[in-house]
């Protein structure tokens, strides 16, 4: 460690540490445009100028190449240093008068104009993506050319780099937003887009999933991370100060034996372009519910304005109910929470926008706690309802006021007239589905499917969180479409069933599961493959087989497999089953 | 005290079971000291009178062999069983009905078709057929009645005892006569041998692999079971696990599957439905298609499931109306 | 009378967790189904020994039907496998005793299927009166001598 | 109306066998009937199964002689699959076919048969069994008798499983092999056959042809048929059991027929009556006479001594030997004296023994090359093998899947079916006289039967029992004057 001192203040930093690093430690403010951190000291733009007191008198030197040592006395806001800085942020100024960079700079001093005559360039030539081309991407695609006046930063021979992989870093850490990709190379760079706003919006490779997330740490992508893929880059690591970061970290699956298991594996929105005839996939404006939801929240992608794809807001928007529910060529079932999330889009239209707002429903099911309330507002915010599902949407015209819009076509059936309404939105509120891996899921947890392929609870009215297999329970979407409210309070059931189960520390088996009698079992061992749950075992001195009772489940199957009859079900017998038999055909035969 | 009297008798069968008894001959002194046979099978005396003179329990144990498939043997059992207070079913036919007992696969009519009128070598212009009363010049002549099915003993007559086997082995008979010697026989309505089933003793028991599964049944016509393995390992259907043990495994030592001679386990109503049930479930076919393919690799079930039992089976015998004509 | 029509019996063999459900469904769903067939349920249709398919046909049942989840979705993950394969022995088995294999039917039949339990039920009874009764005891005895 | 005994009864053959005899008022016997009452079907219940399990199902057509089905089913297949058997199955089928014959033949003798000249035709019936022999012959000999039979079965036992109903047979082949170790055992077993052999025939020389009263029974002409004989035969026109040709030779010894098994049809009918449930074969080129003997009669006899006329000799030195040594005491082939049956029985075991032993000294039996899978499509197939009791015919047809569609079997005893009533027929005119009938006469009677050994006569005299005979006279009225129980 070496300490020094600057404005008069102490302080301790590692050996190799620069001024500029020393004075930030003490949150000294150092103006700066060519460092960065995760870049070697280069000092370009001479900005960070200090004064270093010496023996012999002082002198000045950028802070942010100038290595701190022991003793060292500096000063940042001495008469010769300001007057330095604001002759070079002039100079800065005079390049390139229309940086935003260089402007609030200048600002920061109090530079009304430059004293020297102006140039109007763009780049300030503090190099940024120059070094971090090379330095972190290990490409240098890009160099500085030429000297004095005439440097300018290009590719070798003010040709397309072969090179370039089109990363785009270069733009990102350019102060003066002066960097073009479309200039460097032809390759085109590929956005990463973001899941969680529907690819709506992109996102880097190292990414927090949404806000709130949790837990609410970032991950890393490792498909698009340019430091896993190629080893470069890094450059994350130098902000990191929590040093958190480790690129060798390998995926790993954790088993963890657990007594119950609550499954809550949710639904997936209907892909509604499946039903080509309302354009969706094919017009722009023709939105699905979720991206609607992202589009029209606060932290999605237009940060809660809502426009159309081509910025425009919306002079009038549509949203048709019942996109793929209530729908004999898709899903027969009510996905049940479309309606009020339609009615809350068209509150949030009206809210932000001045749009006419029109729906197509079927008919309104507002029927939760303080839901009808809600719709008779939304009735008072003048929407527009109209009772018919939509026919289709079209974007060709048959007015001059359809020009240019989208038209939502649809059979009134309270006026009993079609109708054609031009839209610049419209918005499809699709069915709730079972999650695409819910057979898998189900075969895992020997879930039964039901209706549409939602797991079946065990009672629909006495045990609707439990699944027919003890300790599993279900919770939320994966059982049937369902609202937050619903969805919390199964959770909470379920939760409390798992505990139940828990705090009992033993569970309760099946009264009818099956035995082998040991003076009849000859060992053939036929009924030990027969068992799903591994429950028969194979005695070798005895060779005889032998069930686990608390493994067994009682299906029974061993027992009709068992070709000595030595097998057999408790409370489930062969001759209770033949007097069922017999009872039901009394008199049968005359 | 006098030695107990035993009598034989025999019915529709095929002379294996006296066979096995004169294999006893090496130890026949010894049964002779034992008993007195008050009645040889064959020695049916030309009229019923002298059995029907026996004072009821004179005669202590009937071993009667054979299904009952002429009205002339079922006079006879029934007869047996009014003088004997104990009455034992020897060998599969009578404990099963054996392999006469395959006849109820078919009809009367047909077997009197097939022998008198259809056979290659048959010359029978006037279609003859044997009647159970002619008259050929002035001499009457007479044939018992034969049935329109195979019955075992105990359909015809109560049994106290059964001795299994095709033909019982004399170990078994031995041990038979031994504890009726020495009055220590089981509850009435025993078979007289061993409970389990025959994989119990099956030397090629230990070969089963932990996961038995069956692709297709093989037929030893088109194929030779390896000599060491598991004929269900081996992909030939075996009536071992349904079947008693008590045999010697001699087919298996001959290496050919059980055919299940020795009748059920106690336990097994229906050894061929409890067999087919064993088989099917271990079978390699996860969708209808393949489960087809694979019972049908399973040539005549009836006569191999029912080898032995037809006539105690639950079915009992075949009916034609319903069978599907080829 | 003999203008009366025939009326099969028919013992259904259901798994009490897809096809005993989907019966009850058929229950509370009001839907309509002929009374011909007697559930009995049984935790899994391979729990079906065939014993009891022939115990029923000889008990006078003129056809029976088992019903399982579909293939998968066994709560017991692969009991109705079973049940797969024994069925198609069994129907070969029973057609040579003389039995038509259209009188014992496998069916999968999901707790949800309520519909489908009914219309099962419904073309199965018609199948079964078309085949006309089984009676297979008498047609035994028929061909039997009496003692 | 005439007085009628009843010996029913008498015993099984492919079921029951019952005997009517007829006297007329002078007490003389008018007519007699051989009748069998029994059929239980395998020609119809073995339709539409595998022909493949026949082997192990047709034995049950007979316990006594179960090996004979089986080897004869057997072949059949061999037939059926159009396959043939490697040199080490037909060895190993063959072993145990002479070890069969062998213990079949020696129960037969001492067990059934032998007892009436052993200890005598008229003896107390309580002693003409086989304890009576080991009375007459001593513990020893009869020890003998049982260990021949013991190893015998044993070789039999240890390849095809059991004795009384084998299963090794397969189309092509055998199920299992033999090792060296037991073909060691065997020999020895062959050699003690052998000699055992020697002994058999001795005894029968002391007992029976050192007493004139047996052979004057032998000889006696109530026990002799001028009839057609049968057999199997080899390329040199030996006795053969297992293989071979069939020949036939009519009352004066000259070859009449000899054809490939395939060709049976084109020689053998059947005859059908109403008042018995066996058919009686007869020789096709010559017809159905009736039941009379004679050079113009279509019946056939089959059995040892049929086969000794049908053929010309034994393979064998011992048995050969033998063979002329019986004929020149007989006065010539072929020989007619039904009693001879059991001399040549005695001379078709040395013959076996002889054999059994050749083949155990090739030590290529002990090959694991004992099956050729079949590869051709199954359609039809004959096999005919020298039962104990005479030829056997099995003839099955099949689909293309091998499974039955046509099952013919004759057996040995149907072949004997029309001789027997025969000669119980003439012996019963013989013995019976003026309406005098007693035990030792019945018996004689039944011997003429006995003598074709057919299959359960066996048990008869196996034990301390008697042989179910009565003698009723009746008056016109039908009333019985005077009933004689043995």
């Amino acid at each position: 460690m070496v300490s020094l001192t600057i404005d008069g203040q102490k302080v301790e930093v590692e050996d190799g540490s620069t001024v500029l690093q020393a004075a930030q430690k003490l949150d000294i403010h150092i103006p700066t445009l060519c460092n960065h951190k995760a870049l070697l000291p280069y000092g370009a733009c001479r900005v960070c100028l200090v004064e270093i007191e010496g023996s012999r008198g002082s002198w000045l030197e950028t802070s942010c190449t100038f290595p701190a040592q022991e003793g060292l006395v500096v000063n940042t806001t001495s008469e010769r240093v300001r007057k330095t800085r604001k002759i070079m942020v002039e100079l800065l100024l005079a390049r390139c008068p229309e940086v935003e960079a260089v402007k609030e700079l200048a600002a920061e001093l109090g530079i009304k104009d430059t004293r020297f005559p102006k140039k109007n360039e763009d780049c300030i030539l503090c190099g940024l993506c120059v070094r971090i081309c090379r330095e972190k991407m290990n490409v240098g695609a890009i160099n500085f050319v030429n000297r004095g006046t005439n440097k300018k930063i290009e590719p070798p021979y003010d040709k397309y780099s072969a090179i370039c992989m089109a990363c785009g870093a270069c733009e990102v850490v350019c102060p003066a937003n002066c960097v073009d990709l479309s200039k460097i190379t032809t390759r085109k760079p590929r956005p990463i887009p973001s899941e969680f706003d529907e690819g709506l919006s992109s996102r880097p490779s190292i990414y927090v999933p949404f806000a709130q997330a949790v837990p609410n740490t970032p991950v890393i992508d490792k498909d698009t991370c340019v430091r896993l893929q190629t080893g470069a880059c890094g450059a994350c690591e130098a902000f990191c100060e929590a040093d958190a970061i480790d690129f060798d970290q390998e995926d790993s699956i954790e088993e963890i034996d657990v007594g119950s298991i609550i499954v809550a594996t949710g639904f997936r929105l209907f892909d509604s372009t499946q039903i080509t005839r309302y354009g969706y996939g094919k017009f722009d404006n023709v939105l699905s519910a979720m991206e609607f939801e992202r589009i029209s929240h606060a932290s999605g992608p237009t940060g809660g304005e809502i426009f159309t794809k081509d910025g425009r807001s919306p002079e009038s928007v549509a949203i048709l109910h019942c996109i793929g529910s209530r729908d004999e060529n898709y899903q027969e079932y009510c996905s049940r929470v479309c309606c009020m999330y339609s009615l809350k889009f068209a509150h949030l239209v009206k809210e932000k926008t001045d749009a006419e707002v029109y729906n197509f429903y079927i008919d309104i099911r507002a029927f939760g706690k303080g839901y009808e309330e809600f719709y008779k507002r939304v009735l008072g915010e003048g929407v527009h309802f109209i009772r018919g599902k939509a026919a289709e949407v079209t974007d060709v015209p048959e007015t001059p006021e359809e020009q240019g819009k989208l038209v939502v076509v649809a059979e009134d059936t309270l006026l009993g007239v079609t109708r054609r309404i031009p839209v610049d939105m419209v918005i499809l509120s699709g069915a709730l589905m079972p999650g695409a891996d819910a057979d898998d899921i189900g075969r895992v947890f020997s879930l039964g499917c039901g209706q549409g392929g939602f797991f079946i609870e065990r009672h629909p009215k006495l045990a609707p969180v439990d699944s027919m297999s003890d300790g599993i329970f279900l919770a939320g979407a994966c059982q049937g479409p369902k609202d937050i409210p619903d969805s919390v309070a199964q959770g909470a059931a379920a939760a409390a069933g798992a505990l139940s189960l828990i705090d009992k520390g033993k569970v309760v088996i099946e009264p009818i599961t099956a035995e082998i009698n040991e003076d009849r079992c000859s060992g053939c061992q036929l009924c030990i493959a027969n068992c799903p749950y591994a429950a028969i075992e194979y005695n070798e001195e005895k060779k005889i087989s032998v069930v686990t009772e608390e493994l067994c489940k009682g299906c029974g199957t061993c027992v009709a497999g068992c070709p000595s009859g030595a097998a057999h079900q408790k409370n489930f017998e062969d001759e209770q089953i033949f007097s069922e038999i017999e009872g039901i055909l009394i008199g049968a035969e005359s | 005290m006098a030695k107990p009297k035993v009598a034989f008798y025999w019915c529709a069968s095929c002379g294996g079971c006296e066979e096995t008894v004169v294999d006893l001959a090496e130890d026949i002194l010894k049964v002779v000291d034992a008993v007195d046979i008050a009645l040889w099978p064959v020695a049916i005396d030309t009229k019923l009178k002298n059995v029907q003179a026996w004072e009821p329990g004179e005669v202590t144990v009937a071993f009667i062999n054979g299904a009952i498939r002429t009205s002339e043997q079922f006079e006879w059992v029934k007869l047996l069983r009014e003088k004997c207070p104990l009455v034992i079913a020897f060998g599969s036919c009578a404990h099963i009905g054996g392999i006469p007992g395959l006849a109820n696969d078919t009809t009367r009519d047909e077997i009197f078709a097939n022998k008198y009128h259809r056979s290659p070598t048959v010359v029978n212009t006037d279609q003859i057929t044997p009647q159970e009363q002619t008259t050929v010049d002035s001499y009457d002549l007479k044939l018992p009645k034969f049935w329109k099915d195979v019955k075992t003993l105990d359909q015809v007559i109560d049994v106290d005892y059964y001795l299994p086997g095709c033909p019982p082995p004399p170990d078994l008979i031995a041990a038979a006569v031994g504890a009726i010697l020495e009055g220590k026989l089981p509850a009435k309505g025993a078979v007289l041998a061993p409970e389990k089933a025959l994989c119990d003793t099956c030397p090629r028991n230990d070969t089963k692999p932990d996961e038995l599964t069956i692709t297709e049944f093989k037929r030893v016509a088109t194929s030779t079971p390896d000599p060491e393995k598991c004929f269900l390992a081996d992909g030939f259907l075996c009536m071992g696990p349904a079947t008693r043990s008590g045999c010697g495994e001699r087919c298996i030592n001959g290496n050919m599957p059980c055919r299940g001679c020795f009748g059920p386990t106690p336990d097994a109503i229906d050894p061929g439905l409890k067999i087919l049930a064993a088989v099917a479930s271990r079978g390699e076919a996860d969708n209808e298609d393949d489960a087809k393919t694979l019972a049908d690799s399973l040539v005549d079930p009836v006569g191999t499931l029912y080898r032995f039992g037809l006539p105690a089976s639950m079915l009992k015998r075949s009916v034609a109306t319903e069978r599907a004509q080829p | 009378m003999a203008d009366q029509q025939f009326e099969p019996k028919i013992v259904g063999f259901l798994c009490r967790w897809c096809s005993y459900t989907g019966a009850d469904l058929a229950g509370t769903s009001r839907m309509q189904y002929p009374s011909n067939l007697a559930g009995i349920r049984v935790m899994c249709s391979g729990r079906v020994d065939p014993t009891f398919v022939v115990k029923a046909l000889k008990e006078g049942a003129d056809g029976v039907l088992i019903a399982g989840c579909h293939p998968g979705d066994c709560h017991y993950s692969e009991g109705n496998y079973k049940a797969m394969r024994r069925h198609p022995m069994l129907v070969n088995l029973l057609e040579q005793f003389g039995v038509a294999r259209q009188r014992v039917r496998l069916e999968w039949i999901s707790a949800s299927e309520g519909k489908r339990f009914a219309e099962v039920v419904t073309e199965f009874t018609e199948q079964i009166r078309a085949l006309g009764p089984l009676n297979w005891n008498q047609r035994v005895q028929a061909e039997c001598e009496m003692v | 109306m005439s007085k009628r005994i009843t010996i029913d009864p008498i015993t099984r053959l492919e079921g029951h066998g019952k005997i009517e005899i007829f006297l007329d008022d002078s007490g003389d016997v008018e007519r007699a009937f051989f009748q069998v009452p029994e059929l239980r079907g395998f020609e119809t219940f073995c339709l539409g199964r595998p022909s493949e399990e026949m082997p192990r199902i047709t034995p049950r057509i007979c316990g006594v002689c179960p090996t004979a089905h089986h080897m004869a089913s057997t072949k059949t297949l061999d037939d059926l699959w159009k396959v043939e058997p490697p040199p080490a199955a037909k060895k190993l089928r063959e072993l145990v076919y002479s070890a069969f014959m062998i213990e079949d033949h020696y129960l037969h003798f001492f067990f059934l048969g032998g007892p009436d000249f052993v200890v005598g035709p008229t003896a107390p019936a309580a002693e003409r069994n086989i304890l009576g022999v080991i009375a007459k012959v001593g513990l020893e000999i009869a020890g003998k008798v049982i260990r021949v039979r013991r190893e015998c079965r044993n070789i039999i036992e240890t390849m095809a499983g059991k004795v009384i109903h084998p299963v090794f047979g397969l189309p092509g082949g055998v199920s299992r092999g033999i090792d060296e170790v037991q073909r060691q055992e065997f020999l020895k077993t062959a050699e003690f056959t052998i000699e055992f052999s020697k002994f058999a025939l001795e005894l029968f020389g002391d007992v029976v042809l050192k007493n004139p009263d047996y052979v004057d029974l032998v000889l006696n002409d109530a026990y002799a048929h001028q009839t057609n004989y049968m057999g199997l035969v080899d390329a040199d026109n030996k006795a053969n059991f297992y293989d071979g040709q069939v020949r036939v030779v009519n009352p004066s010894g000259d070859e009449i027929a000899k054809f490939a098994p395939q060709e049976y049809v084109d020689h053998i009918d059947e005859h059908v009556e109403p008042w018995s449930y066996i058919t009686f074969p007869y020789l096709k080129k010559i017809g159905w006479k009736g039941f009379v003997d004679g050079p113009d009669s279509g019946v056939v006899r089959a059995a040892p001594l049929a086969r000794c006329n049908a053929a010309d000799g034994m393979a064998t030195p011992l048995a050969q030997a033998s063979y002329e040594y019986m004929y020149e005491t007989l006065g010539g082939k072929p020989a007619h004296c039904t009693l001879a049956f059991h001399w040549a029985r005695l001379v078709e075991a040395q013959y076996s023994a002889e054999r059994m032993k050749e083949l155990l000294e090739d030590p290529e039996i002990t090959s694991d090359d004992f099956r050729n899978v079949p590869t051709e499509t199954p359609s039809e197939g004959v096999g005919i093998v020298e039962a104990p009791r005479g030829t056997l015919v099995h003839h099955y047809r099949s689909d293309e899947n091998g499974m039955l569609t046509m099952v013919n079997l004759i057996v040995a005893t149907n072949f004997n079916s029309a001789p027997i009533a025969m000669s119980v027929e003439k012996a019963a005119k013989g013995m019976i006289k003026g309406g005098e009938v007693n035990d030792g006469l019945l018996n004689m009677v039944e011997m003429a039967f006995r003598a074709y050994d057919p299959c359960i006569a066996c048990a008869t005299h196996s034990l301390p029992g008697q042989m179910p005979l009565v003698a009723r006279i009746r008056d016109s009225s039908g009333t019985v004057i005077r009933e004689i129980r043995r």
